[in-house]
């Protein structure tokens, strides 16, 4: 038994354990603490992984371990992580923490909302300790049906349209995925779905230029690739709180992290030749998501345009193919990750209380809620890159990497990414100028509360997420570069 | 009697039978579809007295097939008819597109 | 040196303190605690300068100390972002002068902002600003510099909008947020294209003299001019949004929506001359890779200083006035720095505009507190408001006076050292330019004693009840400051801080000395008669040149242009079009897509429509075809 | 040009049957189109005596004609309230499609109909006896039909009574 497939078992021993639970209390009980133990363990494999390392460890993969499930096509279940994967675990681990909390008072069919949530868990758990390419995708397919469940159900405003919506345009794109990934295996000429042995092999540049699009389109509509965006803002919109976290927070890093994983790692020659044409999609991305943020009313609306904005950068980083951009996509990935849902679950909250989220009906809530209005602040200080906070560590990383880049083309996109920073501070202090400051808006509003114990806990904990890696970004950028080499070095071939 | 080859006859149920598909296909009452459905069994009775009578003279094969054939069409007359007589009861029409009920 | 850290560190524990656990806190208690971390940075950093101007010169130049250098994030193995303190001649002095001002301020707050409301957040603000700022002055690098740049700019964000349910502060706030950030995108932008070229960050080396550094920039050109012009004339960019240079002085008029004290502290002495300070951080490079930019430097800060003047001459709110007089009087250290050389004498400006840097934030704050013991005791910010205070408030009608004549450059107040060097060295690059500057020097003392006379003189308004003085926390600061303006005239800044770090002996050119003098008294003397009695003389110049009194009380429409930019371009012309695109155009496609498969479905099951009929004739085709394949083929 | 009276007849038969075909399916009104295939039905007994099946003719005349065809002028009597009622006049386009379809197939099926060589095919002379129809169906042995003839006999049964059950009003 790895140790690594807890992070799969610990959900869905919580699915057992909701199944069984009868009252609200005891429901409560199982997800907080099985959250919990996902976060201790994700903790504990920073400081394992850290630790072989520090021994002088150098496999690529560490903690690996793998056993055959479908032998025709040489499918196994094999699990393995390198400084990448832990970081996104831990990541995956903080936000299903924090969405714990941010959904503690769900109002109605609780036991149903987390034994969703728990399987969307496992998927993107299993998702992220996977090393072969089916597992890896079945796991990603685990993680996108719930989402359909949770949102069609738990959302709000036009919940049916955006569940529809996302769910068929995820699929679509995880169509396009499953041909790449069977292309891949059957024309790699190495009758094995391991990630690291595909690697290894070389599939014809031919098959790649087609192979490539394929994938990268595929994982992009999940990173919200312009033009396959579209289902992020509604589905974000409509869906709970603690489903727009853990979908914003993770699940987008699942389109960022598998283009880099399969798209880019085994396919460098394509990625060489092919980044031009997904650079200008992306930039465009980035620029085109914060301008759009700006005219939105709805709190959700602007965030999830700000999240387009902010994968955008995900995988415009990637695409630069090299160290230290790369680098600066995963952390965005982190980053981003942590100040979305951060995002996300203060814009539950507010609308929890005003239940409105139309920044027009919204003002002066600084004066009524000052712990939500700070940590709005926060979040907002953390989006449009302030130094101390984990996105301007990230941003600063993919603009001097992207700079790097030798080729002009690529500099000077990189010039057009960085004139986000000024339109995403147009309109996060926009939102913050419009809702937290200025006077009451709805004298409503007044009476309302400032957050209670479990909401507290969730923001705090995110917050200092955020504020660690932006504080000291050293040690984990050093445990991402590490791993960063081989795939540098397969794209420099 | 020289003249009379088998094709004269078959023309003539092909053009019968043929002209029942077109009944068939293009009318939107249900007793003239029925209708339709007698020319059509017609044809193919005469066939097969036609073939009968034509190359096998000395068997009964084809006579008898057409003698249940008729039978048959009786029969299928008798039941298709009741069931329109009921339809139109229940709906007071018997146009074809008029009957979704059962589709939908 | 390694108690330097603690400079900078222990604003930063005050703040995360005063952040944290503020709330728990009496406001009286949180407000002494910041005062007092800031007396220990106070003194540690007249330490640090004792310490550092009188350890003996090696070669006859102030060595560079870096007590202080971790790395804090890597990009490559050359390229990397460190933390550290860097000590050297200005660095030291802006330590210097930071520290005081914002003492003072923390000082004077204690009066001024007693009883509001959030006492202890304006507290922690002050301590964030205190930190960002003492953090960017000693960066080792240009990043760790950016870095507190936007910290400072942030700090500078919150505090303008510390009376956050006033729309006015909000909006002032966001709008000095939005263009600095706008021109820190040039910043970063140069940082990129300086670092992409040269490899480095770090001052140290880009400072060096060390030409080889830039060889990979060398004969690279963009648009007629080179690279490296170009990523200075972007990072000068960076510097003239913070330093509010034309055109980029939009959000410091209305940054004095904040309290009065934050407009002393940040927006009058520290952080504005943070570009001036960023220009002269990197004056070497300037002067070495790109003279075309300074001349762009000493051009934008000429026009920003007559600019400025002039608007300062007809504005009636006093903190606008004086944030006017600042965007001035950074014009002047922008002009010193832009005209100045390298070596020795010819680095007559650098020293010149360091120098009037110091004098400046010295006697700028004591106008910003001054004005606000005045608005404490009319409340009001209304030149109207006022006239005739001088015997109600007569510390602080010295106190100002003091300033008034410093700024207004009438020996042998500090201002008129400071200034005049500046005029000097601009004569000596270029006579039209000194002229300029003159003018502007001269205008510069007119609005001053015209703010002057109708605060304290002119004819007194009736108040409901008698403004006092204002309490000893807000006049000790006056006193300090009025102080300080007497005397700083007097210290030797040749030797302590100059381009080369070697000596400079000055020495007055008495010919420019006596025209600024000369200039200075005309003007004040047309001030005087202006506005020393209640005269119609104004009104009458207004109505002669309406055009030009409404154009400059107006700011020469400067605001409705951004305005016009904003709003009708960026939101309404590129975000209005670009949502609509999304909506309609991406996610009509993907709606398209959507439609466009139901319809397809929905004609498919056309076929299996229960019509026996239709089946029939499809079947009878079929048959058909299946017949003439069989026979025909 | 000898033409003899057998061929007379079947001339005048197959004119009878085609022109009342295609007027059965294609008269708007549908009393008429039962009164046309009573025609087409009386010409196909005619073509049963041409061709010596006496009792097949016998048969055809008194069960469709006689007994099918009043079931039909029956049911349209009591489906139509007026019985003259035209029929609803059809797209055009699907008429055509129907036509289309019909002459298609007439075609291709008198094509493979006059190309097939059906060998020596001449009309046999001589009365079928009504002795031999009977043995024939009343027998079991190899071509007798007792077996068939049972089984139609139940089917009319239950015709006669699914007839009733569903027609019953209830």
């Amino acid at each position: 038994m790895n140790f690594l497939s807890l992070f799969v078992l610990v959900p869905v021993l919580m699915m057992g354990g909701l199944f069984l639970a009868k009252t609200l209390k005891q429901i409560r009980v199982v997800a907080a603490t099985g959250a919990s133990l996902l976060l201790a363990l994700a903790v504990g494999l920073v400081f394992a992984y850290l630790g072989e390392r520090a021994a002088g460890n150098t496999a690529e993969m560490l903690f690996t371990a793998k056993s055959l499930w479908y032998a025709p096509l040489h499918i196994y279940y094999s699990v393995g992580v390198d400084g990448i994967s832990v970081a996104m675990l831990l990541l995956s681990a903080i936000i299903v923490f924090t969405g714990v909390f941010a959904s503690w008072s769900m109002g109605f069919l609780e036991k149903e909302f987390f034994l969703w949530f728990c399987l969307l868990s496992t998927g993107v758990f299993g998702f992220f300790i996977s090393i072969d390419l089916f597992t890896m995708f079945m796991y990603y397919e685990i993680a996108l049906i719930p989402m359909y469940l949770l949102i069609g159900v738990w959302g709000s405003g036009r919940k049916e349209y955006a569940a529809m919506k996302l769910t068929l345009m995820l699929m679509a794109g995880s169509a396009l995925l499953l041909l790449g990934i069977l292309g891949i295996y059957f024309l790699s000429g190495e009758s094995s779905m391991n990630l690291l042995e595909l690697a290894r092999a070389y599939i014809p540049a031919e098959t790649q230029y087609w192979l490539f699009p394929l994938v990268f389109v595929g994982f992009g509509v999940l990173g919200a690739l312009f033009p396959f965006h579209t289902w992020s803002p509604d589905g974000h919109a409509s869906a709970p709180t603690a489903v727009s976290m853990l979908h914003a927070g993770v699940l987008m890093k699942l389109g960022g992290y598998g283009c880099f994983r399969v798209a880019i790692f085994l396919m460098p020659e394509a990625a060489n030749e092919l980044a031009w044409i997904f650079i200008i999609l992306t930039g465009i991305s980035v620029v085109y998501g914060a301008y759009s943020a700006i005219v939105q009313t709805d709190l959700k609306y602007i965030n999830a345009y700000s999240s387009v904005s902010h994968c955008g950068l995900v995988l415009f980083a990637i695409l630069m193919l090299n160290q230290t951009a790369m680098n600066g996509a995963i952390l965005q990935m982190l980053s981003h990750g942590l100040m979305t849902a951060l995002f996300f679950a203060l814009i539950g909250m507010i609308y929890g209380r005003t239940h409105t989220r139309d920044i027009r009906e919204l003002g002066g809530l600084m004066k009524v809620m000052p712990f939500l209005g700070v940590c709005y602040v926060i979040a907002g200080l953390a989006s449009l890159g302030l130094p101390g906070l984990s996105g301007f560590v990230a941003e600063m990383k993919i603009f001097v990497g992207s700079f790097m880049h030798a080729d002009t083309f690529h500099r000077v996109f990189t010039l057009v990414a960085c004139t986000s920073i000024v339109i995403t501070a147009v309109y996060i202090l926009r939102v913050v100028g419009k809702i937290l400051y200025g006077t009451v808006a709805d004298e409503h509003h007044l009476t309302l509360s400032d957050a209670n114990w479990y909401e507290r806990t969730s923001t705090i904990v995110l917050i200092l997420a955020i504020a660690g890696i932006g504080l000291a970004p050293l040690w984990l950028s050093d445990m991402i570069d590490g791993s960063l080499l081989p795939i540098i070095q397969n794209v420099k071939l | 009697m020289e003249g009379l080859h088998l094709e004269y006859y078959l023309v003539v149920s092909a053009i019968m039978f043929f002209a029942g598909v077109y009944g068939f296909i293009t009318r939107r009452n249900l007793l003239a579809v029925l209708i339709s459905i007698e020319l059509i069994l017609n044809s193919v009775d005469i066939n097969f007295a036609l073939f009968n009578r034509f190359l096998f003279p000395g068997q009964l094969e084809g006579f008898f097939f057409t003698l249940f054939a008729i039978g048959v069409s009786a029969c299928e007359a008798a039941v298709a008819i009741a069931i329109i007589i009921n339809i139109y009861r229940n709906i007071r029409n018997i146009q074809v597109k008029n009957l979704q009920q059962l589709k939908d | 040196m390694e108690y330097t850290l603690l400079i900078v560190l222990l604003p930063l524990l005050s703040f995360l303190f005063l952040g944290l656990a503020g709330k728990g806190l009496k406001p009286r208690v949180a407000g002494y605690i910041g005062t007092i971390v800031l007396a220990i940075a106070a003194g540690l950093s007249y330490i640090t300068a004792w310490h550092y101007f009188t350890t003996a010169k090696v070669d006859g130049v102030f060595e560079k100390w870096t007590p202080l250098n971790f790395r804090w994030l890597n990009f490559t193995e050359h390229l990397h972002i460190d933390l550290g303190i860097l000590l050297d001649p200005i660095a030291v002095m802006m330590l210097v002068v930071i520290t005081t001002v914002s003492l003072m301020v923390h000082l004077y707050s204690l009066g001024y902002m007693h009883g509001e409301r959030g006492f202890q957040r304006y507290y922690a603000f002050l301590s964030l600003f205190s930190f960002s700022m003492l953090g960017l002055v000693v960066a080792t690098n240009i990043f760790q510099m950016y870095i507190f740049w936007e910290l400072v700019g942030v700090s500078s964000y919150l505090l303008i909008g510390f009376y956050y349910t006033k729309p006015e502060a909000v909006a002032a706030s966001k709008k000095a947020f939005i263009v600095t950030r706008f021109a820190d995108l040039g910043f970063l932008i140069g940082i990129l294209l300086l670092s992409f070229y040269t490899g480095t960050f770090s001052f140290e080396r880009l400072t060096s003299g060390d030409t080889s550094l830039f060889a990979g920039a060398e004969g690279l050109s963009f648009m007629g001019c080179s690279v490296m012009s170009w990523a200075l004339a972007l990072i000068f960019m960076g510097g003239a949004g913070k330093s509010a240079m034309f055109p980029l002085h939009v959000w410091l008029p209305d940054a004095m929506e904040g309290p009065t004290p934050v407009s002393a502290l940040i927006h009058a002495a520290t952080m504005v001359v943070a570009g001036v300070y960023l220009v002269a951080r990197l004056f070497p490079v300037y002067y070495l890779e790109a003279p075309d930019v300074l001349v762009l430097i000493a051009i934008v800060g000429a026009v920003t200083s007559l600019y400025a003047a002039i608007v300062a001459c007809v504005q009636t709110d006093i903190k606008r006035v004086l944030a006017f007089s600042t965007i001035s009087q950074i014009g002047f250290m922008m002009v010193g720095l832009g005209v100045s050389g390298l070596e020795g004498h010819e680095g007559l400006g650098y020293m010149a505009s360091m120098f009037h840097l110091f004098t400046h934030a010295m006697f700028k704050a004591l106008l910003f507190l001054g004005a606000g013991a005045i608005i404490h005791a009319v409340h009001s910010n209304e030149m109207t408001r006022m006239g005739g205070l001088w015997k109600h408030l007569p510390i602080t009608h010295l106190t100002f006076l003091v300033a008034c004549l410093a700024i207004a450059g009438i020996p042998p107040f500090s201002g008129f050292f400071s200034k005049d060097e500046i005029l000097a060295a601009t004569f000596h690059f270029n006579p039209v330019l000194g002229a300029v500057m003159s003018f502007t020097a001269g205008l510069t003392a007119f609005y001053m004693f015209r703010l002057y006379y109708r605060i304290f003189w002119n004819k007194a308004t009736h108040h409901d009840h008698a403004p006092h003085e204002a309490p000893g926390s807000m006049t000790v600061p006056l006193i300090f400051l009025a102080a300080v303006t007497l005397v700083a005239g007097f210290i030797p800044f040749g030797k302590f801080v100059t381009s080369d770090s070697a000596d400079y002996i000055i020495h007055l050119d008495w010919v420019v000395a006596t025209i600024s003098v000369a200039i200075a008294v005309i003007a004040i003397g047309l001030a005087t008669l202006f506005y020393r009695k209640e005269s119609s003389i104004p009104d009458r110049l207004a109505t002669t040149f309406r055009g030009l009194h409404a154009a400059a009380s107006q700011r020469f429409y400067l605001d409705e242009v951004y305005l016009f930019i904003t709003k009708k371009i960026i939101f309404n012309g590129i975000s209005r079009p670009v949502a609509w695109f999304d909506h309609h155009v991406v996610d009509g496609t993907m709606n398209g897509f959507a439609t466009l498969s139901q319809r397809l479905s929905g004609s498919i099951r056309g076929f299996q429509s229960g019509q026996l009929q239709q089946y029939v004739m499809v079947i009878l085709l079929g048959a058909l075809l299946i017949t003439v394949l069989v026979v025909f083929i | 040009m000898n033409i003899s009276i057998q061929e007379t007849v079947f001339f005048a038969l197959a004119a009878v049957i085609g022109l009342f075909s295609i007027l059965t399916v294609t008269t708007k009104r549908l009393l008429r189109s039962a009164t046309y295939l009573l025609f087409v039905l009386f010409a196909t007994a005619g073509i049963y005596f041409q061709l010596d099946y006496a009792f097949l003719g016998a048969v055809q005349l008194t069960i469709y004609a006689g007994g099918i065809i009043i079931l039909y002028v029956f049911s349209i009597l009591l489906t139509n309230q007026q019985a003259d009622e035209k029929l609803e006049r059809l797209k055009n386009s699907k008429v055509l499609a129907g036509a289309v379809a019909a002459v298609a197939g007439a075609g291709i099926t008198l094509f493979l109909l006059l190309a097939h060589p059906f060998g020596p095919s001449r009309l046999a002379s001589g009365e079928v006896p009504v002795k031999a129809v009977g043995t024939a169906l009343m027998g079991t042995s190899k071509y007798q039909y007792l077996l068939p003839f049972e089984v139609i006999s139940i089917l009319l049964l239950a015709c006669i009574i699914g007839g009733i059950m569903i027609a019953r009003k209830r």
